[in-house]
């Protein structure tokens, strides 16, 4: 095998001893910058240009993983609205090597990926990325492979909760009475008749090093995760709530209310765990009645007919399951943490509160 | 060439027989082939491995319907008439087995020597592991390939104790049986 | 043509070949620095958002410097001010106003401690010189703006000192002496300033002569004058009026000696609220405040509520002034010409037929009370010598923002008709010396400020902190004297804890929500400020228009706007 | 050096040789003796690679397809139902001209299941777009190993070794074991001027859509073309080194001037050449062709190889149901083109492992003297063995 240079050696430790990545030297020199938009004050991993819906979450999201992941990094990508949006050839917005290959083996390529940087002794940390179709459902089973076989891999999901690269149906994802275009609402049916899957707790029993759920209503939040999960040998994974505004039908400036909204009513609670156990919340001072959530998007405009019992039915059902969230990863947390769901968000003069001194 | 038959159960290595015969026919200076009549069986069933010794390369890969020569390691597979089926005529089988030979060989027609293979197995390694044993005795009936090139294939897969115990037990075994009685029909 | 690579791999970054601004199609964000609403509201112009912004950054002496380029005299405004621009502040809705006239009392005081030199440079020799016809704080702030923009000022005050109504009006508990002559002097002794004390116009000077000698005839006299009041036509023989009493017990420290017993007093201004108070330290048995106004609560329309500085009132109440609200004294009841009650009767300011607002007395709540002495504080007027054939009735009426009521001759201060405060006398003056300087250059009036105000609902309120308002200190009422002044001051520690509340409304805060949360990178941030004031840049060439940034921006600096072919 | 080993075995030291970077395993009859033998190699220290046991044959072929993409030399092996759920990677790898190696050991495709040895898996992704090798005997599947290597980096093709399953992989004979020092003579270490490398982020596997598609797939067909040379090429080479050939695209063995042939491909063309040996007096020679680079089709040099002949018997190890033997149609269509084609007879054998018996050469040559000889049969089916509306 052949040695380790002493560059990805120092970057390796520095690595481990910051939870992130320092500037790698392959990194683009400033002293090329001769516009604006080189002379970026981060690592624009994931380019303008590319033709993601107006107002995309998941774009966000991508955007900002990249940002705190690169440039020391490749990925692996599954098919899904992120690639399609992102590489219609002979465009590209990735400014690290990437790679798709199909639906369900992200997670399989990127263990090959990182098998050959192991092999070659190089520390160049893979990602893969998938949206929720390709993680908990097609993709699944390459995921689960890939962490039992403990790969040095960060898988992030964006969670848009449905499949919407093929134009809104349901997942294994999709919430409980949400409406697709497979799971309709009707006489007979009030949107998706089953649940979200937990798939964080599945993750969990794997037992890996780092598991946790972002939104992107909290980029800080988020990219705080990405470095910490930067900085762990083995295999790592993040689920990231991102909202799509032409799927959920909610208008394309609400995208990150929205996403903050499902955080604040405690459907999607955003958690870290470690090995297997719950390490982290982030806190709901005062949790947001679901509805406040449900009503800004059209897949629940069912939900809010006046002339149909079950619309109320299915409320008090969201709201118990929100509930249950809240109660099971104790989501109103002790006494006033500054980094609940609201604090967060703040900001001050000059950038965000949160990780400021 | 001469085309051999090993019959046995799974578990009792007919198949490493098969190799073990091949790869000392290989020390010998012969061009070989061995190989198992590929199943699914498990442990216990009745299973079957082949060998052709040539010295000139085999091309041929059906599987071997005429042996020369047959090597059963548990008589209790005699029980089937059909056994032997495929046997040339003037051919011979090496049957592990405490009973005297004159009863099998009556049965089926055929040149027959018995010899507790087992039983010399369990005395010198203390397993119930017949194949070397049987290995030896019938090298030592042919005579067509030499006991130590059965001893350089024994060294080519085993090591430690195994391989000495082993070496042991081929050399008691060759001794169990009389030297060349089938070396004119290996001749043929 | 492009040619294929083998396996059709792309370039890093080469979607930046792909202009995804042509997708815009409905709406573009624009940068709009909107008024913030306490700007909006400040009758002497201060842009409170900006110098918040400073003391954000911890730049103490820049948002000093940032205020009295509006109005010069913080220390005095901080402690008189009704503040309207706390009433204002669109933090209010969240979780309190931000406590503005005590960070801006904080920075007056501090620029005096300190002795920061005002943004000014002594005028050339030949500079212009404006007069200006009163000492008070439209006066001061007047000759203060004119050094400011390059002239000199001459000041005639009838009375020994500078100051107004500031000196003889204001009581030191609410304004110090030496807080007041702190911030005067050091304005006084600016290069290009000269006070002439005892000089009244009409005995000493006329408009007409100050007008030949001067480049410009600024007008600041204050209201001298009580407004006559009657109760339907009666008057008792020993009325005083509420600031003639106020001003004498301020020269002398004594009132008449009905004033131990039960005093009415009718009115609603700060005047009133200081009279009731000094009153009812000076062993008045009771003292009842009847105002046509309403106290503030969620019943009262905001135009409808007392015009006090509503700490005042609520220290007054402290102090235990009885008050009755939306009422007028509608009967004085007489011994002889002494007051020995009054009929009260309940009225509100009610919409008529043409949609104006008149007082409406409703029949039935007549109640009589018994009094030793009514005082009535309904306001002063222009002592009208001196001033024929410029006054319009009892006041100036300028028909301009600037105060200009005849050519070269500007009103400013009390003295028109329609102001009532020290920050509106200020922000005449600067006013009326920036018109000044415009006209004397050959240059048309200033343009006004006419920017949209941000309110709270253009705000995304998600991304402030809550935090409460300061909380200053006050005596305790046993403690309360004529001298020591009631309202504490507060420590720089709380004053730049207190600026983190700002909300910046309309304006950048550099906060990165716009470049954190564009999903198509269109966003750019500048180390160096932009044209537009702020951080950031939108890059249409990729800007999709998705409003995201609209949305997310918490101080409503982004906004949409239609996209046009 | 000449040894007698298990096929198996032989091709694990062979890859070994070849210094993989990744190995990704998953077991599968009759396969699996191939990785546990590579898994031996790497607990006992004598290989350095990076050895995956993934969770499916799927992820199996996803792990090599990232680890090559990402400039590592990459090898998997399986078989049959293996095979079919790689397919879809399949394509994708060679699709992104990904260059890698696997061994196929060949097996019937389910259901129902069945676990022997014929060539159906291969053939059903034979439009997958690899490089498609067959072996007839274990040195040839040790040397072809070493040279698909070669082939696949220097064409960007991933490269598949056929060899039978069982026929070749469980059978112990005699081959001539390259030594380390001969295969770095002959084998480069790998490149692959498309990796994705962090010094030149580029982005593979991007959205292609009609403008330009037609063109991705020829320049795939044209690099298959050029691929028959490069096969060729390096079998020469290789024989430079370790003065033997495996056989290039293809070669005419038995009697050249024969005007009866027999085309097959794998272990079964052994089969023929020894009942040309013992059948040849009694009914006559034949030329004997063994097929070895079935992806790319070497469809001129087949012409010039049955120039001259009659008949030609294509001996299927597959059947494509609804119309008959996979490669016999395949040399009908490329035969079809000659002014004097021989009459082709096309004959799946030895489906699901029934073993083909050297006297199966005479009984071919004997049926197609037989001017009413089917033109396609499963030939060695017993058709008693079916229900009469079955047949």
């Amino acid at each position: 095998m052949a040695p380790r240079s002493d560059t990805s050696k120092r970057l390796s430790e520095l690595r481990m001893k910051h939870g992130r990545p320092p500037a790698s030297p392959l990194e683009p020199k400033a002293e090329k910058a001769e516009t604006l938009r080189e002379a970026q004050p981060r690592f624009r991993g994931l380019e303008s240009g590319h033709r993601a819906c107006q107002g995309c979450g998941e774009a966000l999201a991508a955007r900002l993983v990249m940002e705190s992941a690169g440039p020391d990094v490749m990925v692996a990508n599954a098919t899904g609205c992120l690639e399609v949006f992102s590489t219609p050839w002979p465009q590209s917005a990735w400014r690290v090597p990437w790679i798709h290959s199909l639906f369900e083996n992200s997670a399989a390529v990127a263990s090959g990926m990182e098998a050959a940087m192991k092999a070659k002794g190089k520390n160049t940390k893979v990602l893969s990325f998938g949206g929720d179709g390709g993680t908990y459902d097609i993709g699944f089973q390459a995921l689960s492979g890939m962490l039992e076989r403990h790969h040095n891999v960060l898988y992030v999901t964006y969670d848009n909760e449905a499949y919407m690269n093929t134009g809104i149906q349901r997942s294994s994802s999709t919430p409980h009475a949400a409406t697709t275009t497979t799971s309709p609402a009707g006489k007979e049916r009030m949107g998706k008749r089953h649940l979200k899957k937990d798939l964080l707790s599945i993750i969990a029993a794997h037992h890996i090093p780092y598991a946790a759920s972002a939104s992107v209503a909290y980029p800080a939040d988020l990219q705080r995760k990405v470095r910490y999960a930067m900085g762990v040998e083995g295999p790592t994974f993040l689920v990231i709530h991102s909202p799509c505004p032409l799927g959920w039908r909610h208008d394309s400036a609400l995208t990150v209310e929205v996403a903050r909204r499902a955080v604040q009513c405690g459907l999607f609670p955003l958690v870290e765990l470690e090995r297997g156990a719950l390490t982290n919340i982030m806190p709901i001072r005062e949790p947001r009645p679901v509805a406040d959530y449900l009503e800004l998007q059209g897949r629940f405009a069912h939900l809010f007919r006046k002339d149909d019992y079950r619309a109320q039915e299915e409320l008090d059902h969201l709201q118990a399951l929100a509930d249950h969230n809240i109660e099971t990863y104790g989501l109103k947390g002790e006494g006033l943490d500054p980094m609940d769901s609201t604090g967060m968000s703040h900001v001050r003069r000059g950038g965000p509160l949160a990780g400021r001194s | 060439m001469i085309e051999y038959r090993i019959h046995g159960r799974g578990g009792q290595g007919s198949v490493a027989a098969a190799y073990l015969l091949a790869a000392a026919a290989f020390e010998a200076g012969f061009t070989c082939q061995a190989f198992p009549a590929f199943g699914a069986e498990r442990r216990g069933a009745p299973v079957m491995a082949f060998v052709r010794i040539d010295d000139k390369p085999i091309t041929l890969r059906s599987q071997v319907r005429n042996p020369d020569f047959m090597i059963v390691q548990d008589d209790t597979l005699l029980l089937d008439p059909n056994l032997t089926a495929g046997l040339r005529p003037g051919g011979a089988m090496l049957v592990n087995s405490r009973r005297p030979a004159e009863d099998f060989a009556k049965r089926f027609d055929t040149r027959v020597v018995a010899f507790p293979a087992t039983d010399l197995a369990v005395e010198v390694i203390g397993k119930p592991i017949p194949n070397t044993a049987l290995l030896a005795a019938f090298l030592a009936l042919t005579e067509t390939v030499p006991q130590e090139a059965l001893a350089a294939a024994l060294r080519g897969r085993f090591h430690g104790a195994v391989l000495d115990k082993n070496l042991v037990l081929i050399e008691t075994a060759a001794k169990a049986v009389e030297q060349g009685a089938w070396k004119e029909l290996a001749d043929a | 043509m492009v040619q294929l690579t083998r396996g059709t791999w792309a370039q890093a970054g080469t979607s930046l070949d792909f202009k995804t601004g042509n997708w815009r199609s409905t709406q573009r964000p624009v940068h709009v620095h909107a008024k913030a609403a306490c700007h909006a509201a400040c009758p002497a112009g201060e842009d409170q958002q900006a110098w918040f912004a400073l003391l954000q950054e911890q730049k103490v002496q820049d948002a000093w410097v940032s205020l009295v380029h509006a109005n010069p005299m913080p220390g005095v405004t901080g402690r008189v001010c009704p503040h309207p621009c706390e009433t204002a502040c669109n933090r209010t809705g969240v979780d309190g106003a931000l406590a503005i006239h005590n960070v801006e009392r904080w920075l007056g005081d501090e620029a005096v401690r300190l002795g920061w030199d005002y943004p000014v440079e002594p005028p050339a020799a030949n500079a212009p010189t404006v007069a200006i016809v009163g000492a008070g704080p439209g006066g001061i702030s007047a000759a203060y703006h004119c050094v400011r923009l390059g002239m000199k000022a001459e000041i005639f005050e009838a009375l020994p000192e500078a100051g107004g109504l500031l000196r003889s009006a204001i009581p030191p508990t609410r304004l110090p002496r030496n807080a007041l002559d702190g911030e005067l002097n050091r304005i006084l002794d600016l290069p290009g300033i000269t006070l002439n004390t005892r000089q009244r116009l009409g005995r000493d000077l006329t408009i007409d002569g100050l007008r030949a000698q001067f480049a410009a005839v600024l007008l600041s006299p204050g209201c001298e004058l009580p407004k006559h009041w009657s109760v339907k036509g009666a008057v008792p023989a020993d009325l005083h009026e509420g600031l003639q009493l106020l001003r004498d017990f301020m020269d002398h420290g004594a009132l008449p000696d009905a004033a131990k017993g039960d005093v009415i007093v009718h009115g609603g201004g700060n005047t009133a609220m200081d009279i009731c108070r000094i009153m009812k330290r000076a062993g008045a048995k009771s003292v009842t405040l009847i105002t046509a106004s309403g106290l503030p609560g969620p019943g009262t329309a905001p135009d409808d509520i007392i015009n006090v500085v509503p700490r005042e009132l609520e220290e007054a109440q402290e102090e235990g002034i009885e008050i009755i609200d939306h009422a007028t004294v509608s009967r004085l009841i007489m011994k002889g010409s002494r007051v020995t009650g009054v009929e009260i009767v309940s009225l509100k300011k009610e919409a008529g037929k043409d949609g104006r607002k008149r007082r409406v007395e409703f029949e039935g709540t007549e109640r009589v009370v018994s009094v030793d002495m009514v005082v009535p504080c309904v306001g002063e007027q222009v002592e009208p010598e001196a001033f024929e054939g410029y006054l319009d009735g009892a006041y100036f009426w300028p028909d301009n923002p600037f105060g200009r009521i005849a050519d070269r001759v500007f009103a400013i201060g009390d003295a028109r008709g329609n102001r009532g405060t020290v920050a509106a006398a200020i922000g005449d003056g600067r006013l009326a010396a920036e018109a000044v300087a415009a006209e004397l250059s050959g240059e048309a009036d200033p343009f006004a400020d006419e920017r949209p105000v941000m309110e709270l609902d253009g705000l995304n309120t998600a991304y402030y902190a809550g935090s409460s308002r300061a909380r200053v200190a006050k005596l305790p009422v046993s403690e309360r004297t004529f001298e020591a002044e009631i309202e504490g001051p507060i420590s720089r520690s709380e004053a730049l804890a207190e600026a983190q509340r700002c909300l910046s409304c309309g304006n950048c805060l550099a906060c990165d929500n716009c470049w954190t949360m564009c999903p198509d990178n269109a966003v750019i941030k500048t180390t160096e400020l932009a044209m537009d004031g702020s951080h950031y840049v939108f890059d249409y060439d990729y800007c999709k228009g998705c409003g995201l940034c609209v949305q997310e921006c918490p101080t409503g600096y982004i906004q949409s706007v239609p996209e046009t072919a | 050096m000449r040894e007698a080993l298990e096929g198996s075995l032989a091709i694990a030291r062979a890859v070994s040789m070849a210094k993989p970077d990744v190995v990704a395993a998953y077991p599968i009859t009759p396969q699996t003796h191939i990785v546990e033998n590579i898994s031996k190699l790497v607990a006992e220290g004598d290989l350095h690679t990076e050895f995956v046991s993934v969770e499916s044959e799927f992820s199996a072929a996803s792990v090599v397809l990232g680890a090559a993409a990402a400039g590592a030399r990459a090898y998997t092996a399986s078989a049959s139902q293996g095979i079919l759920l790689m397919s879809e990677v399949m394509f994708n790898i060679s699709g992104l001209r990904v260059p890698l190696v696997m061994t196929i050991a060949n097996r019937a495709v389910g259901g129902p299941l069945n676990i022997w040895n014929d060539q159906s898996d291969t053939m059903a992704v034979r439009d997958a777009g690899w490089i498609q090798l067959h072996c007839i005997s274990n040195q040839e599947a040790v040397d072809t190993t070493l040279q698909a290597f070669r082939i696949a980096q220097e064409t960007d093709l991933p490269v598949a070794v056929n060899m039978d399953g069982f026929v070749l992989t469980h059978t112990m004979e005699v081959i001539d074991m390259p030594t380390q020092a001969e295969v770095d003579a002959f084998l480069p270490p790998f490149e692959f001027a498309g990796q994705l490398d962090p010094a030149n982020p580029r982005s593979m596997g991007t959205l292609v859509d009609p403008n330009f598609f037609p063109e991705v797939r020829h320049s795939h067909h044209a690099a298959m073309g050029k691929a028959l040379a490069k096969i060729e090429e390096i079998d020469a080479a290789f024989a430079k080194v370790f003065g033997r050939e495996s056989g290039g695209l293809l070669t005419v063995e038995g009697d050249k001037k024969a005007r009866v042939g027999i085309l097959a491909m794998g272990s079964v063309v052994g089969t023929m050449l020894a009942g040309y040996e013992d059948f040849k007096d009694e009914v006559g020679p034949a030329r004997i062709i063994k097929l070895r680079s079935f992806r790319p089709f070497p469809a001129k040099a087949l012409r010039k190889a049955v120039k001259g002949l009659d008949k030609l018997v294509v001996i299927d190890r597959a059947i494509s149901p609804g119309m008959g033997g996979v490669l016999g149609t395949e040399v009908s269509a490329v035969l079809s083109t000659m002014d004097k084609a021989p009459k082709v007879y096309n004959y799946a054998l030895g489906l699901g492992g029934r073993d083909i018996p050297e006297n199966m050469y005479r009984d071919l040559l004997k049926l197609v003297e037989d001017k009413k000889a089917p033109r396609f049969a499963v030939l060695d089916a017993d058709l008693e063995k079916l229900a009469p509306e079955d047949r």
